[in-house]
């Protein structure tokens, strides 16, 4: 790998939680807590985890539109979280998102056109003519026609959206593309399309991508590295590889085996999870997961584990590893 | 609890199976009982029965005629007034009436202010120690027998003792009540007071020891507020009420078309009228004024908003009070001369004027948004262009009085039969800011009214007014338009009601057939 | 759910305070002085001036306001101009009158209204829900003064069926003692009395609650056709439930509450809202009250009569919000 | 592969015309038969102000009151009134007055409204407090008694019955912008927006309030409605529009004492504003299906 | 096989009323689930899972949609002509039904107590308290701590899993012999999805339920079910035991959504994808609905509408590949990587 792209440290996040008269603060919700990673250039790396976890709200919080509580984000040596409003602005022109919602991430009542001329307009990139003329190769990039320029959002199908999506992150070459969740609100055949999109996208244009995503299939399809989540921690980063066929934090093996396979005759013994995800505005004391890990020692009810690197370029949060 | 009774026709005493309760309805509530520290006629109309005065007018006019006194004297320099009171009065809280109760009611307004009995102020020119107060003082000479002792002459005195506002209230229970005394009327009228709910009736009950002798003849008398003339019509006409008063004339045809019910007239002693601002604009010009008085087919107006019950009016005072000036010949609808004398004055093309009209139905304007609709058409004739506007009533009033309006719908209903209570009131230059809302003055005509209010005698004392009248005419402050004849309606079965033109009834003769 | 009463409650506190202070400048930016009003057109300047003496209105605005809020707080509303007897004292049978009048139409909006909105949900595209909601638009579309008047033309005048106005018969009072007179008359036995109560209401009651009843009628129904539409209400079907329990039991309860809010919106507008109707009706209410003490000027009245509204239009709403939370057990006011 | 991958999306196409939601919606406006009445209804008044002068028989203001309280007949459709004037006529006439005041009042509490919900939904913190204290003033105020109070202040008359409607008005509007400010704040298109580094100022105008004009055109549409029931209850107080103008509410007023002798005098105004605001109330429906379906409420 | 039938939907037919006139969103269905067995039903979003059991149990829309055609027979009755009372006595009694969205599919103002009473006092004829002991023993069945207090609990106090939970104990509680499961865990965290599967395997080996499990994850499918059949675009394409389509696919879209599925054991070089995008119900007029995405389409595909083939025993397909006729020319062997 080469140098990081992006260096995330202890980056925390707490929404208060408000009630009464005067909204006064009676508690807060730990959406992030604590989170560390870097991101190489060219790669991507696959967050997972189940919902409520904080994956969006990390997310977010790169781009800060979500202003982070604690920690520090650099981007290219830069400290994100210390940019004024027009630094920020011209950051993002660098670091782009893609949403999971197809329906709800553009706004109905502008053609695609506009939707993505915009970027171009907002950051001031080109005259009327070349920002159409951009427009309408970016379509093509994405796999629509540029016939589609003229039509609005309501008329195209769920995949053809996130398509339009993606080319609205790619209108102003950004280097780095946030995905949060693209393609679990896709059919199965759609999804395939769309990821071999973002695939081709990659190479073609050399993006570096965090994938946001709770399909462990498709994070584990597209990712260089995989971090896994639980109540807003990071419990294990590693090669997808590794995480794959060697996890070692309790958590990540367990939602291993809980996934499905397509494959009638792959039967596997499964040691199911018991119990829900406990709340992340009364996240269980110590290690997070001790309240559902088969392995758990005392310690872990008392003492939150370090986040070390137990392998060559391999995290885990986990008392079995000290 | 309360009396079970059938459902129409009111109570029924057992022999004689005809109702004895009678039901008033009227456009709004009184403000208090007490006669002599409310002004307004809602409160009048019912004091007039819990009360006598020491005088009382005749039916059907201002004249006098006795009541709590029998007879009176009045001195030849018109300084000293007499009263023989009548005896074996009793009010309803059982105490006596007699001289000394009298004079402790005179004392009592003579020693309060224009806030508290704001009437005594206006009729014998001030309070106590005020330079222009009439009275010096009031004697009891015996049980009996009563004087008053004027400062200086005053000729309309007698007229004022039969006024409303001075009646005679029970010493003791003014004292006992103090300033709930309104809420707590004691007299010696025909009827007793018995309960009062604000805004919708006033019960009073029959005094059977009434001094005349088989009276009162209803056994309860009920003032209900139904604000709404056609409501309030509505209500007589299912039985809820048995008279009713300010029935719309558009109304008239109805009510005389239908055998179960009558309607009653009250002899008028009003006038309606179209106030001139002399201040302001082309109607400073009298020509213009004149020109507008042109322009004014009365008749017409008459038949259609006063449906006929109207005569119009030449002069500002009703003809039915001494002093008036049948001599003087209206302008004559004529939109030609009308037209001309404008031309004259400088407005061959006319001009544009407000017109104010009042918001409320008064029994001299009925609807004055109507008869301003019917101006405004007439003024149109003659390239006047009026534009109607209209303010809710306490404004309108406020406006007006301001001179700020420059053609105003009003008019007044005399208080007790006195030219002066029309002339000076209106239209002498001393009322500017009070009730003189056209900002007339003239000099001439405020010499003679003054002359007038001092003279004892009642002939020189109407010359001077018939002259005021013509200065007026020809200065034509005002469009006289009508004096009304106001109309009540009732059962057909109803007996003994004559309205009076003062607007304030006794029911002390009233009874169902 | 004490301490949100009471928290509510203190969010009222500046709501009712720039209120009084806006119908305080309001009313005295009304031209026309009280003083004059009350002694009538014919008064004396000198009697005037000493009235406006008297009642305090020659001093400055800010020391009228304060002495008002002053009395406020202290319970005191004030005296009315006119009558001069307490308007904490004067204001109850008005209130009263209205209370009845607005709760009687409000009876008759919800039965009828809540009822015909389920009936059309669950028939949805009936002829019945066609013809109710139709006549639902029609009932909002309605002047009710004007209603009023056809009513009084129909069903007092051609018909005789019902009194054309007021609130008794003049002829057999009825002794108040809370001043709603159909508990009066219960509570008294009279039982003439009570059914003349009774018609004496029909007429007005069913004018007042025609645009509720529409609105009620409306809301129900789209709030009905959203709740069948949910999952739970498939859920309950699946379980076998009769169509008839799951709308009257699963879906009425669920769509209840965005009409709750309507109710208890309208129920507010009727109770300030229906000087119309009273006025037509000759209806001794606090609308016409307050209407009339604007035509005389008489301040302490409005002001305080306004505020009373206004504080029962937002308890009703407090009431609401609280119905919510025993509904819906979901709503925690904490 | 990779150009496989891009024409994948295409190979179903529909040709479709691009269609904004505004020609969506007007499709679905035009499929709603009640709204297509309300339509024709608003449009028929609307055209009866227009050519009042070609369609009315006679003056307005003409009076003969020779001719007073006529029932309805050959010459005198509607009747006449106690100024012997042509009903018909002035129920034509009155649909200009009706008409305008509905719509200029609403117009003007939609400006004021909406410039205030806007300001208060997105700036928030005490500004929103401020504005939404006053909306709740407002709105816990009896409308009619408050609309009483400002004519009696500015004095009676059409334009100030007008001015006191779109006043009353004002925080309904207000808080309708303000709550959907709100909403569409937390779309996930404005996050887009704010992603691609848009500023405040055209997230406002480019995002927010166009998306914000739907259930202001319903609601104002509804709006109309009220507006004239209420000018029309204003012009029955007698606070309204003044004589010998034929506001529909005035004409009721101004006939009720003739209700038992000249049914007529009230029964025709008062249809024609029930048909106008029903109306306005079936193209407000309709519009609220088309445009807005999830403001259904 | 068809003996044990317990269900048989015979060429089901379901419109919709929209816009464009009279949609069918279900067109021709034709499939049967044993006594016992496990049916999965897989499809893309729209292809009509959800309006086939809706049909089945009488619950479309009433004015939106309603059964054109077809038959289903239960046991030996055909419901689809059965009266809404005959419907009532079977719903939640011999067919239960539970739903995709576990947080709404609860009615979030009454208590999961009454909720569960209620079902079963409609069914039997037993007292309240009985039935609330019979409810809390279904808890404690689908594996609910304190079953006790969350009898007397609101839905909202629940977690997503817990409630879904509570569906099946609602709908487990009268003992249907068929239970349709439309998607019961696509709202869920995978570890919460790995519960509930576990829990209605169990149920359904213990009581012998046949369950109809709609969903449209494969993965699920192939851990559950015995027999699938793949739906698209309303119509059954492919049909046979779990084994025969995962490992012999016949229709092309099969295929095609079993290889572009991403797989956790291992990483593909690249997904396949089929191209295009589901056509909106109706819109297809001739032919196969998906020969426009189909890379093996032929003529005959674009105006004959194909018959679901047999291609052996107890397997079917929908395609021209397999037609009787031309079985030979277009013989094809499909292996999944
Ligand atoms: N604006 C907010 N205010 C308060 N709490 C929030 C806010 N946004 C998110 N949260 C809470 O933070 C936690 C993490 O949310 P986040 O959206 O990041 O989760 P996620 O991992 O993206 O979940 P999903 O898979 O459902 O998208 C959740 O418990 C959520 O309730
Ligand atoms: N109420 C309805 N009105 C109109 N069309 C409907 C309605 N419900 C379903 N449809 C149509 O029926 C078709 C099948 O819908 P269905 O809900 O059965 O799909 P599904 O396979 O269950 O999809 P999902 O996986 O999204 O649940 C859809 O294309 C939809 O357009
Ligand atoms: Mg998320
Ligand atoms: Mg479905």
């Amino acid at each position: 790998m080469n140098e990081p792209l992006l260096q995330v440290k202890g980056l925390k996040k707490y929404f208060p939680i408000t009630a009464g008269l005067f909204n006064k603060q009676i508690g807060q919700v730990k959406a992030v807590d604590d989170l560390s990673f870097s991101v190489y250039k060219g790669e991507t790396l696959g967050i997972v985890g189940e919902s409520g976890c904080g994956k969006s709200t990390t997310g977010r919080m790169l781009l800060r539109l979500i202003e982070p509580t604690e920690g520090s984000i650099v981007f290219e040596n830069e400290e994100v979280t210390k940019l004024s409003p027009q630094q920020l602005r011209k950051l993002r022109r660098d670091m782009q998102m893609i949403f999971q919602d197809p329906f709800a991430s553009l706004n109905p009542r502008h053609t695609v056109e506009k939707i993505l001329e915009e970027p171009l307009i907002v950051h001031g990139i080109g005259s009327k003519e070349e920002r159409r003329k951009k427009v309408r190769e970016m379509l093509e990039v994405v796999g629509l026609s540029s016939y589609h320029a003229k039509r609005y959002p309501h008329q195209f199908s769920g995949g053809q959206r996130q398509r339009i999506g993606i080319a609205r992150a790619l209108m102003t070459k950004p280097k780095l593309i946030i995905a949060d969740e693209p393609v679990s609100a896709l059919d199965v055949s759609i999804q395939a399309q769309v990821l071999n999109l973002l695939e081709d996208l990659q190479k073609e244009f050399g993006l570096t991508y965090i994938f946001i995503a709770h399909d462990l299939g498709v994070v584990r399809h597209i990712s260089d590295r995989v971090g896994v989540m639980y109540l807003g921690r990071m419990v294990e980063l590693a090669n997808s590889e590794d995480v794959y066929r060697n996890p070692k934090h309790p958590y990540t093996q367990a939602l291993l085996e809980a996934v499905p396979i397509p494959d009638p005759e792959y039967k596997k013994e499964k040691q199911l999870l018991s119990g829900d995800l406990p709340s992340p505005s009364n996240p269980p004391a110590g290690c997070a997961f001790h309240t559902r890990c088969q392995a758990c020692m005392d310690i872990c009810k008392t003492t939150k584990p370090a986040w070390k690197e137990v392998e060559q370029g391999h995290y885990v949060a986990c008392h079995l590893y000290t | 609890g309360c009396g079970k009774s059938e459902q129409t026709g009111g109570e029924k005493t057992e022999e004689t199976n005809k109702p004895t309760t009678l039901v008033y309805g009227r456009g709004g509530d009184s403000v208090g009982l007490d006669p002599a520290t409310v002004t307004d006629g809602e409160s009048f109309k019912v004091t007039k029965n819990i009360f006598d005065t020491l005088l009382d007018y005749n039916d059907g006019d201002t004249s006098i005629q006795s009541a709590l006194a029998e007879k009176w004297e009045v001195s030849p320099d018109g300084l000293t007034y007499t009263f023989t009171l009548r005896k074996g009065v009793k009010f309803h809280d059982g105490t006596d009436f007699n001289a000394e109760a009298v004079v402790f009611n005179f004392e009592r307004w003579a020693n309060g202010n224009a806030d508290t009995f704001p009437y005594y102020g206006s009729m014998f020119g001030g309070y106590k120690n005020d330079e222009g107060h009439v009275i010096k003082e009031v004697k009891a000479l015996d049980e009996h027998t009563v004087q008053f002792v004027l400062k200086r002459p005053q000729a309309p005195f007698l007229k004022n003792l039969a006024m409303v506002p001075f009646a005679i209230a029970s010493p003791e229970a003014v004292k006992k009540y103090g300033d709930k005394f309104g809420e707590n009327p004691v007299g010696t009228g025909p009827f007793v007071f018995k309960e009062w709910k604000r805004n919708e009736r006033i019960v009073l009950e029959k005094n059977k020891e009434y001094w005349l002798e088989g009276h009162p003849k209803l056994d309860k008398l009920i003032f209900v507020s139904i604000p709404d003339n056609s409501a309030r019509l509505n209500a007589l006409l299912k039985g809820e009420i048995d008279i009713m008063e300010d029935l719309n004339p558009s109304d008239l045809a109805q009510v005389e078309g239908n055998k179960d019910f009558q309607v009653f007239k009250r002899p008028s002693m009003n006038v309606g009228y179209v106030g001139l601002t002399v201040t302001r604009g082309p109607l400073g010009n009298k020509l213009v004024r004149q020109a507008l008085n042109h322009a004014v087919d009365k008749q017409a107006i008459i038949d259609a908003f006063y449906a006929g019950q109207a005569q119009p009016a030449k002069n500002p005072l009703p003809p039915s009070i001494p002093g008036y000036n049948d001599a003087i010949q209206d302008y004559p609808y004529d939109l030609e001369k009308a037209k001309q004398l404008l031309a004259e004055a400088g407005y061959p093309n006319g001009f544009e004027m407000e017109l104010w009209a009042m918001p409320v139905p008064r029994p001299y304007m009925p609807d004055g948004q109507k008869v301003a609709e019917a101006l405004q058409a007439s003024f149109a004739k003659i390239g006047v262009k009026a534009k109607i506007v209209t303010y809710e009533w306490a404004t309108y009033l406020d406006k007006v009085a301001k001179g700020e309006a420059d053609a105003f719908l009003l008019g007044w209903t005399g208080d007790n039969g006195d030219a002066d209570n029309f002339l000076y009131a209106l239209l002498d230059k001393d009322s500017i800011g009070s009730n003189n809302y056209t900002y007339y003055a003239n000099d001439e005509l405020h010499n003679i009214l003054i002359e007038a209010q001092t003279v004892s005698d009642e002939n020189k004392r109407n010359e001077l007014y018939k002259k005021a009248q013509e200065i007026i005419k020809e200065d034509a402050p005002w469009i006289p338009l009508v004096h009304s004849t106001p109309l009540l309606a009732g059962k057909a079965n109803i007996e003994g009601f004559n309205p009076h033109p003062t607007g304030t009834d006794k029911f002390t003769k009233v009874q169902f057939k | 759910m004490f301490s949100y009463t009471v928290k509510r409650l203190l969010t009222v506190i500046p709501v009712l305070l720039g209120m009084s202070l806006v119908v305080f400048f309001m009313i005295r930016a009304i031209p026309g002085n009280p003083a004059q009003v009350i002694l009538g057109q014919k008064a004396t300047k000198e009697a005037v001036e000493a009235l406006t003496h008297k009642l305090g209105l020659d001093q400055p605005w800010y020391v009228q306001y304060i002495k008002y809020l002053g009395g406020l707080l202290k319970g005191d509303l004030g005296e009315s101009l006119r009558t001069g007897v307490a308007v904490s004292q004067e204001i109850w049978p008005y209130l009263a009158a209205t209370l009845e009048l607005s709760l009687a139409a409000m009876f008759i909006a919800v039965v009828i209204g809540v009822n015909a909105g389920i009936i059309s949900a669950w028939f949805q595209n009936s002829w019945f829900d066609y013809v109710a909601m139709v006549l639902a638009l029609v009932g909002v579309s309605m002047p009710i003064f004007w209603l009023g008047l056809m009513e009084q033309w129909i069903f007092a005048i051609n018909l005789d069926w019902f009194p054309t106005s007021g609130r008794e018969d003049v002829r057999n009072p009825i002794e108040p003692i809370t001043h709603l007179y159909v508990i009066d008359t219960l509570m008294q036995g009279h039982t003439d009395q009570f059914v003349q109560t009774l018609q004496h209401l029909v007429l007005p009651s069913v004018a007042l609650a025609t645009i509720p009843m529409a609105i009620i009628a409306r809301m129900t129904r789209s709030s009905m056709l959203e709740v069948m539409k949910s999952d739970y209400i498939r859920t309950a079907r699946a379980k076998g439930l009769s169509m008839f329990w799951v709308v009257y039991k699963h879906s009425l309860k669920n769509a209840i509450i965005p009409v709750l809010t309507v109710i208890g919106l309208q129920m507010g507008l009727l109770l300030g809202g229906a000087i119309l109707t009273e006025t037509i009706f000759s209806w001794p209410g606090i609308g016409r009250y307050i209407y009339e003490a604007i035509g005389y000027r008489d301040y302490p009245v409005i002001q305080s009569g306004i505020l009373i509204v206004s504080m029962i239009f937002i308890f009703i709403n407090l009431i609401v919000d609280l119905l919510y939370a025993a509904i819906d057990p979901r709503i925690k006011y904490n | 592969m990779a150009e496989l991958a891009r024409n994948e999306a295409n190979i179903v196409q529909q040709e479709e015309q691009a269609t904004s939601l505004w020609k969506e919606g007007w499709i679905r406006f035009r499929k709603n038969k009640m709204a297509l009445v309300g339509s024709g209804i608003v449009l028929f008044f609307i055209l009866l102000a227009v050519f009042a002068p070609l369609i009315a028989p006679y003056e307005m203001n003409d009076q003969q009151l020779s001719m007073r309280l006529q029932a309805p007949s050959k010459d005198h459709i509607f009747g006449t009134d106690d100024f012997g004037r042509d009903i018909f006529s002035r129920v034509v006439y009155g649909a200009r007055i009706s008409l305008w005041v509905g719509f200029f009042s609403v117009l003007g509490s939609v400006v004021i409204g909406s410039l205030l919900g806007i300001i208060a939904g997105y700036y928030g913190r005490w500004i929103d407090a401020v504005i939404s204290r006053i909306f709740d003033i407002m709105l816990a105020f009896p409308s009619i008694l408050l609309a009483i109070g400002i004519v009696a202040v500015l004095g009676p008359s059409l334009k100030n019955a007008l001015i006191a409607i779109a006043i009353i008005n004002i925080p309904n509007f207000g808080r309708l912008i303000r709550s959907r400010v709100l909403s569409i704040k937390q779309e996930e298109y404005i996050t887009a927006a704010k992603a691609i580094g848009m500023s405040d100022a055209r997230i406002l105008f480019h995002h927010i309030l166009p998306n914000s004009m739907a259930p202001i055109i319903v609601q104002g549409t509804l709006a109309i409605a009220t507006a004239i029931i209420e000018a029309a209850a204003l012009g029955f107080l007698g606070l309204g529009a003044q004589p010998p103008n034929p506001e529909w509410g005035k004409m009721l007023a101004d006939s009720k004492a003739y209700l038992t002798q000249a049914p007529w005098t009230m029964i025709f105004p008062g249809l024609a504003i029930m048909l106008t605001v029903l109306g306005f109330n079936l193209m407000g429906d309709g519009l609220r299906d088309a445009l807005d379906p999830r403001m259904k409420s | 096989m068809g003996d044990e039938a317990i269900l048989r939907v015979k060429s089901l037919k379901t419109c919709f009323f929209t816009d464009e006139g009279e949609v069918p969103a279900v067109d021709g269905v034709d499939f049967y689930i044993n006594k016992g067995e496990i049916l999965g039903v897989v499809g893309e979003s729209g292809c009509g899972k959800s309006v086939t059991s809706l049909s089945i149990m009488g619950l479309l829309p009433k004015g939106i949609g309603k059964i054109a055609d077809g038959e289903i027979w239960f046991k030996d009755e055909n419901i689809a002509l059965a009266s809404e009372k005959r419907m009532k006595e079977i719903r939640g009694n011999e067919i239960a039904m539970i739903f995709q969205e576990p947080m709404t599919s609860l009615n979030p103002l009454f208590t999961i107590g009454n909720q569960m009473i209620e079902a079963i006092r409609i069914h039997q004829n037993i007292s309240k308290a009985e039935a609330r002991k019979r409810a809390i023993d279904m808890l404690k069945l689908v594996g609910l701590p304190r079953a006790e207090e969350m009898i007397d609990e609101y839905p909202h106090q629940l977690s997503g899993g817990m409630r879904q939970r509570v569906m099946i104990a609602m709908a487990m509680v009268c003992n249907p012999s068929l239970l349709i499961a439309d998607e019961p865990t696509t709202a869920l965290d995978v570890t919460i999805q790995a519960q509930i599967l576990h829990l209605m395997k169990q149920l359904n080996e213990q009581f012998g339920t046949a369950i109809m499990m709609i969903t449209h994850d494969l993965g699920v499918v192939a851990e559950m079910c015995h027999r699938v059949v793949v739906m698209y675009a309303g119509k059954i394409i492919e049909e046979g035991d779990v084994q025969t389509i995962f490992r012999h696919p016949k229709h092309p879209y099969t295929i095609g959504l079993i290889r572009s599925v991403p797989d956790i054991r291992e990483r593909k070089e690249r997904l396949y994808s089929i191209p295009g995008s589901v056509p909106k119900p109706g819109s297809i007029k001739y032919g196969c609905r998906f020969a426009a995405r189909c890379e093996q389409a032929f003529e005959r595909c674009f105006s004959e509408n194909p018959d679901l083939y047999e291609v052996e025993q107890g397997h079917r397909a929908r395609c021209f590949l397999y037609a009787k006729e031309e079985h030979a020319t277009h013989e094809r062997t499909v292996t999944t990587s």
